[in-house]
């Protein structure tokens, strides 16, 4: 039996959000009469944890705990409109979205602060904790909790704010393809290691070690979530899965788990190993780009750069089949040191 | 106060829903049952194209708790509406076939019935009568003089204003690949694949006693769903509250408005609630998949490594209907020569239709499969011209301020670093050259590549 | 037809429910009992995302009609749960990052349960193989082996960056 | 509704008897793991579904060298036993631990390719089938049942009871290669037993799942062992007339292609374990 390694490299861009018709987005904001902070969306999280990085968002910029945010989302009779989750735009759109309403909502917080502390708004800070303080005066400070509920009881005053981000509508040129798709570009590069054996034409992975530039990360624990995450569905996609096993063919189309094939817990790679540079965008909220799609992309050719290092068959056609490389394998050994094309 | 100034973002803060998550007491949409709930189950074609000649319900109808079957005539504007809402045309699928269909499992009657039993049962008996026609199954085949032709319009392609494909156009690749020290070809494939996500799309479309309609659903986007649901049914949308937000898993397959116009259809007629939720044959043989792909990458190449001219021909495999493949072969356009400055590029994207079942969004979005392709491609590249994987890379690579092939100047770029940063990690030592590029303009300033 | 009276113990409740001929107990526990957490993948015994544990084997209840398990004892993971607080191997998903959307770790918790049980202290390799039919496309799977080894190693009361 | 009655028969004699009365429209199941899908997904609309779970026929127990296995004996159960160790091996090998705990030995036998792999495990040890019906019982060699898709072999009012397989006296080896390491359908399975005299095969037995329509013998390998030494040119050979003989399908598993070339592969190496296994034995 033999079994040989190779090493692939792959390095790719992602998109962030699109433009669709006018890509929109937007968020209402609103305090209770306790100072906790009601974020409304009509936006959705399929798993990756948009409620987390929306309130984290909201918390940061009204300068409250992140735990005095509720994030209300998945109806459209409660928030304002949102194109969906999809496109890697979730994040994006909906946080500038939600930062803008959220400044909205600091301003009006602000002012009736700055009426009870007999101050200016422009003198008021926060200080990220819950607490609002008159610049250079430590002992003029007042939670905003407080100001919460002075608002309501004793100014009758709202503290809410609107929000809205929209990429706007781009046309295409027809001609040259020219085009405003995005809103910025996410990066990674991968690099994978693979064992073939010669015998089964068997793909294993060894490792999935990938850099990535996302520009900020609001949560770290969610962006490497999505890495190990990806780095799997991108294993799978390269040597697993079809919904149509010998395209064209309409034979043999799976209807079930047991053929439609994803490699399962004892088929992962040994090492998944990222390491995440920190380059704010220019135009996300704090600086963040789209990580949701891209993570499945570069390890697909990175494995398969890999089982070229390996043994020399390049596979053009994906998924990578045992067939596929046995199949390879032969016609190199029928014609040894054919240049490939 | 961390290094950044910021408070909590950048912290990784515990998930707001973690307590559901592992209790299981998170609630999906097909957690819910209401009284009197129906459930809807499709007949759907058994043949992959086929005129419709004739539906006979008479012996479904006999089944105990057959409730009411819904033919193409019911839906009140029989159109799934889904880009046209933002402009994209065409509106070429049907809630409900007509006279024709043109792939294996497209729907043709909805039944509800009392239980989903009752419902599988009433399918089953539903006796269709089909003409088969011919059908391509290839994107290339179909491409080809004398192939049946899937679409209304006579072309098995989209029509990208006037032209049979999305056109990218920089430079003059002709000129540079007769000037290149080599050229290299090759043409990636790659088959479709399911979203798979653990929960099968669904909804729960309930009657309200003021005349709307709660429509619980797992769609990855409540409004499109909604302002789409409204036009078919023809209702304004305050007739409709979508309520969802609570998603196990989408991957893209999510994004079509596929099982909620029915079922709040049915909803409305019946006046009771309608349950609608694929099985996982359904989610693997009917719902959208990611398109199979053929892409060709012709690169000219100077000896030095730098690719002067890259032509990308793709077809991405839509199946019977557009739903969101039109708009990935654009997305695909935009970035079908990778994150590499390459002076002289042409590209051809087809949305290409057989009959398949149709395609969609999938994560990636026209792109995954476009990484795939570019990122082999450099490979054989490099191998041409003798140089290791990384540096060629490297030499290619976009810059801060460059003009992509689709005309955008390139921002927030930082592929070269972000590979320095992957040569650091899997301890691989770069040329003293490349460790010290960096993505920064390049200094002619004119944002071309400086060659 | 005729409904049948099933009688079982759920957690410790004992139910008793009027059902239609081989409806599963899948359908039992989410339509008439109200316990969701017991999910809905696929019905063909092939996502695990249905597991719930019978007298403590676990089984994937879309394949198996309510009838036979009557006088069983059903664990599923609202009974697993406890009144206040979470078990260790809950708490063990929720610091090691195990789910992503949630979907799947119903039917997790439940092949994990029933492991730690039997092998309180299993190899890599064991809980690989004890998850190897239940379906997860968010996590990569790795989080959710972390999260089993991890609540073994707590339970044994062992270093947690141990493996 | 479409199944207007689930029956659960507590004895065998109360199971033929719903056999006898229900013949139209009946399917009967024992785990439920082929049955309950086709019945959730609408594929089959039975009116009667008969469950052999209550009807006493999960015994297992080894009796005077012979194992006997009651037709619904779990595969978790059966993956438990230390008589056989190849059948432990061949059960552990066969879905996921929620599916052995439903699926059982006799559903097994029924299990349409590439599914059986129990029964090629069965099959390479000799194993036979006690069918019972109302007019009787009958043994037949398991090999008889699956010579031709067995379905076809079992009279329209007769049950699989029991399989009783003799322990085996010389060394067995079982393989299954999936496209994943579990819970995963085979591109092909391998079973050997076989019998050495004086370092010459006296007896050999090859079982092959996934190479035909249902689990085979191949008759042509184990002519090409008998009176011959576990070399590696017999290993060889007996290899290449076992891919030949089969008639691998093409699946969303893997070709027919594939499947041969890895039934040589795989029954060379368990043939090579059962030539280490005899090196060992004799020591």
């Amino acid at each position: 039996m033999t079994r040989l390694r190779g090493i692939g490299v792959a390095a790719v861009n992602y998109p962030t959000g699109m433009n669709l018709g006018g890509d929109p987005s937007q968020a209402l904001i609103h305090a209770t009469t306790s100072g906790s902070f009601v974020v409304s969306l009509s936006s959705t999280d399929l798993g990756q944890g948009l409620r987390t990085v929306i309130g984290q968002i909201a918390a940061e910029t009204l300068g409250v705990p992140y735990e005095e945010i509720v994030v209300d989302l998945g109806d459209t009779d409660e928030g304002p409109h949102c194109m969906g989750t999809f496109a890697s735009r979730a994040t994006h759109r909906v946080g500038n979205a939600v930062m803008a309403a959220a400044r909205e909502a600091r301003e009006a917080i602000l002012d009736v602060a700055a009426e009870e502390l007999e101050a200016s708004p422009d003198d008021l800070e926060t200080d990220g904790e819950g607490g609002l303080r008159v610049r250079g005066v430590p002992d003029r400070s007042v939670r905003i909790a407080d100001i919460a509920a002075l608002a309501q009881f004793k100014y009758g005053r709202t503290i809410s704010g609107r929000g809205s981000y929209m990429k706007p509508k781009s046309p295409v040129d027809p001609e040259t393809g020219a085009m405003d798709p995005d809103s910025t570009e996410a990066h990674a590069c991968t690099v994978a290691e693979v064992e073939v054996d010669t015998e089964t034409g068997q793909v294993a992975v060894l490792s999935i070690r990938s850099a990535y530039e996302i520009g900020r990360m609001v949560n770290p624990a969610l962006v490497r979530s999505q890495i190990e995450g990806g780095a799997w569905m991108g294993m799978s996609h390269a040597l697993y899965e079809t919904t149509a096993p010998y395209y064209p063919s309409m034979d043999h189309r799976p209807r079930d788990f047991s053929e439609y094939l994803m490699p399962g817990p004892l088929e992962l790679a040994e090492v998944v190993e990222s390491v995440v540079l920190e380059i704010p965008s220019s135009n996300g909220p704090y600086g963040v780009k789209g990580i949701g799609e891209m993570t499945a992309n570069s390890p697909i050719p990175a494995i398969v750069n890999a089982v070229y290092h390996a043994t020399g068959v390049r596979i053009d056609d994906l998924p990578i089949t045992p067939e596929k490389i046995l199949r390879g394998l032969d016609a190199l050994a029928a014609a040894p040191g054919e240049p490939e094309r | 106060m961390t290094t950044t100034g910021l408070h909590v973002v950048g912290r990784s803060v515990e998930r707001s829903d973690r307590l559901g998550h592992v209790t299981g007491r998170t609630r999906y949409t097909a957690d819910r049952t209401f009284p009197g709930m129906l459930h809807l189950k499709m007949v759907r074609s058994p043949a992959h194209h086929a005129r419709v000649r004739g539906i006979d319900l008479a012996e479904a109808e006999r089944v105990p708790g057959f409730v009411r079957a819904f033919t193409a005539a019911d839906v009140p504007h029989n159109r799934y509406t889904i880009l046209s809402l933002i402009g994209v045309e065409p509106e070429d699928e049907l809630v409900l076939a007509e006279e024709r269909v043109r792939f294996q499992g497209e729907a043709i009657v909805a039944i509800v019935a009392e239980t989903e039993a009752a419902a599988l049962e009433a399918v089953s008996k539903v006796r269709l009568d089909l003409e088969e026609l011919p059908a391509v199954f290839d994107v290339e085949e179909a491409l080809r003089p004398g192939a049946p032709i899937v679409t209304d319009w006579g072309t098995n392609t989209f029509m990208y204003e006037g032209h049979p494909c999305r056109r990218v156009r920089l430079g003059d690749v002709e000129a540079a690949f007769a000037s290149a020290d080599h050229i290299v070809e090759a043409v990636y494939r790659s088959s479709p694949i399911e979203h798979a996500p653990t929960e099968t799309t669904g909804c729960i479309a309930v009657p309200e006693p003021d005349g709307r309609v709660s429509v619980y659903t797992n769609t990855q986007a409540l409004y499109f769903s909604l302002d789409n649901t409204a036009i078919i049914l023809q209702v304004p949308g305050n007739r409709l509250h979508f309520i969802g937000g609570t998603v196990g898993g989408g991957f893209g397959g999510k994004v079509d408005v596929i099982v909620e116009p029915i079922a709040t259809l049915a909803a409305m007629r019946t006046g009771r609630p309608v349950r609608f939720v694929y099985s996982r044959a359904e989610e693997m043989l009917v719902s959208s998949t990611r398109s199979a792909w053929r892409i060709a990458i012709k690169d000219g190449v100077m000896a030095d490594g730098r690719i002067v001219a890259r032509q990308v021909t793709s077809y991405a495999d839509s199946g019977a209907y557009s739903r969101q493949t039109p708009y990935a072969l654009t997305k695909h356009a935009a970035n079908a020569a990778g994150p590499y400055t390459i002076p002289n590029v042409a590209i051809d994207a087809y949305c290409v239709y057989t009959n398949r079942q149709p395609t969609s969004a999938m994560r990636g979005f026209g792109v995954t499969m476009a990484s795939f392709a570019v990122e082999v491609q450099m490979d054989r590249v490099a191998e041409r011209v003798g140089l290791d994987p990384w540096t060629v890379r490297f030499i290619n690579a976009y810059h801060e301020g460059d003009l992509r092939p689709h005309r955008k100047r390139a921002e927030d770029v930082t592929l070269i670093e972000t590979m320095q940063a992957a040569a650091t990690l899997v301890g691989h030592e770069l040329p003293a050259e490349l460790r010290a590029m960096t993505s920064a303009p390049r200094p002619d300033g004119d944002g071309g590549p400086a060659r | 037809m005729t409904a049948t009276i099933v009688a079982f113990r759920l957690g410790d409740r004992d139910v008793e429910v009027m059902v239609r001929p081989l409806a599963t107990l899948q359908s039992v526990l989410r339509e008439q009992l109200g316990y969701t957490a017991t999910k809905e993948g696929c019905r063909q015994g092939g996502c695990g995302s249905c597991t719930v544990l019978v007298d403590g084997e676990p089984m994937a209840s879309c394949l198996l009609p309510v009838e036979d398990v009557a006088g069983h004892r059903v664990a599923t993971l609202e009974t697993l749960t406890p009144p206040e607080g979470l078990s260790p191997i809950q708490e063990a998903f929720v610091d090691a990052h195990a789910f992503q959307c949630g979907y799947c770790t119903p039917g997790m918790i439940a092949v994990a349960t029933a492991l730690l049980d039997r092998d309180p202290v299993p190899t890599d390799a064991a809980i690989a193989e004890a998850l190897a039919g239940n379906l997860c496309r968010c996590t990569g799977y790795r989080p959710i082996l972390d999260a089993v080894r991890l609540a073994a190693t707590r339970r044994a009361g062992g270093r947690e960056d141990g493996r | 509704m479409t199944v207007t009655s689930y029956v659960r028969p507590g004895s065998l004699p109360e199971a033929l008897d719903v056999l006898d009365r229900e013949v139209e429209s009946l399917m009967v199941m024992a785990g439920g793991t082929t049955v309950m899908p086709r019945i959730n997904e609408g594929v089959a609309f039975p009116r009667v579904v008969m469950s052999l779970r209550q009807a006493g026929l999960d015994g297992l127990g080894v009796e005077d060298d012979v194992l006997r296995i009651g037709a619904t004996t779990t595969l978790t159960r059966l993956a438990g036993q230390d008589a056989i160790a190849m059948l432990a091996d061949a059960a552990r090998s066969t879905g996921s631990w929620t599916i052995r705990n439903l699926a059982t030995v006799g559903g097994n036998l029924f299990t349409p390719s590439p599914g059986g792999d129990v029964a090629v495990a069965l099959l390479a040890l000799d194993a036979t089938v006690t069918l019972a019906s109302s007019r009787g019982g009958r043994t037949i060699p398991l090999a008889a049942l699956s010579r031709d898709a067995p379905g076809d072999r079992l009279a329209g009012d007769e049950l699989v009871v029991e399989l009783r397989v003799p322990v085996p006296r010389g060394p067995t080896a079982f393989e299954k290669l999936g496209r994943k390491r579990s819970d995963s359908p085979a591109v092909v399975t391998v079973a050997a037993a076989v019998r050495l005299r004086d370092g010459l095969v006296s007896e050999a037995r090859l079982a092959l799942g996934a190479m035909g329509p249902h689990p085979v013998r191949a008759t042509q390998a184990e002519r090409a062992l008998v009176g011959s030494r576990l070399d590696r040119a017999t290993i060889a050979a007996a290899a290449d007339a076992a891919a030949e003989g089969g008639e691998p399908a093409t699946d969303a598993i893997a070709t027919g292609w594939y499947r041969r070339r890895m039934a040589r592969l795989v029954v060379a190496r368990v043939l090579g374990r059962l030539a280490a296994a005899e090196v060992g034995g004799r020591r």
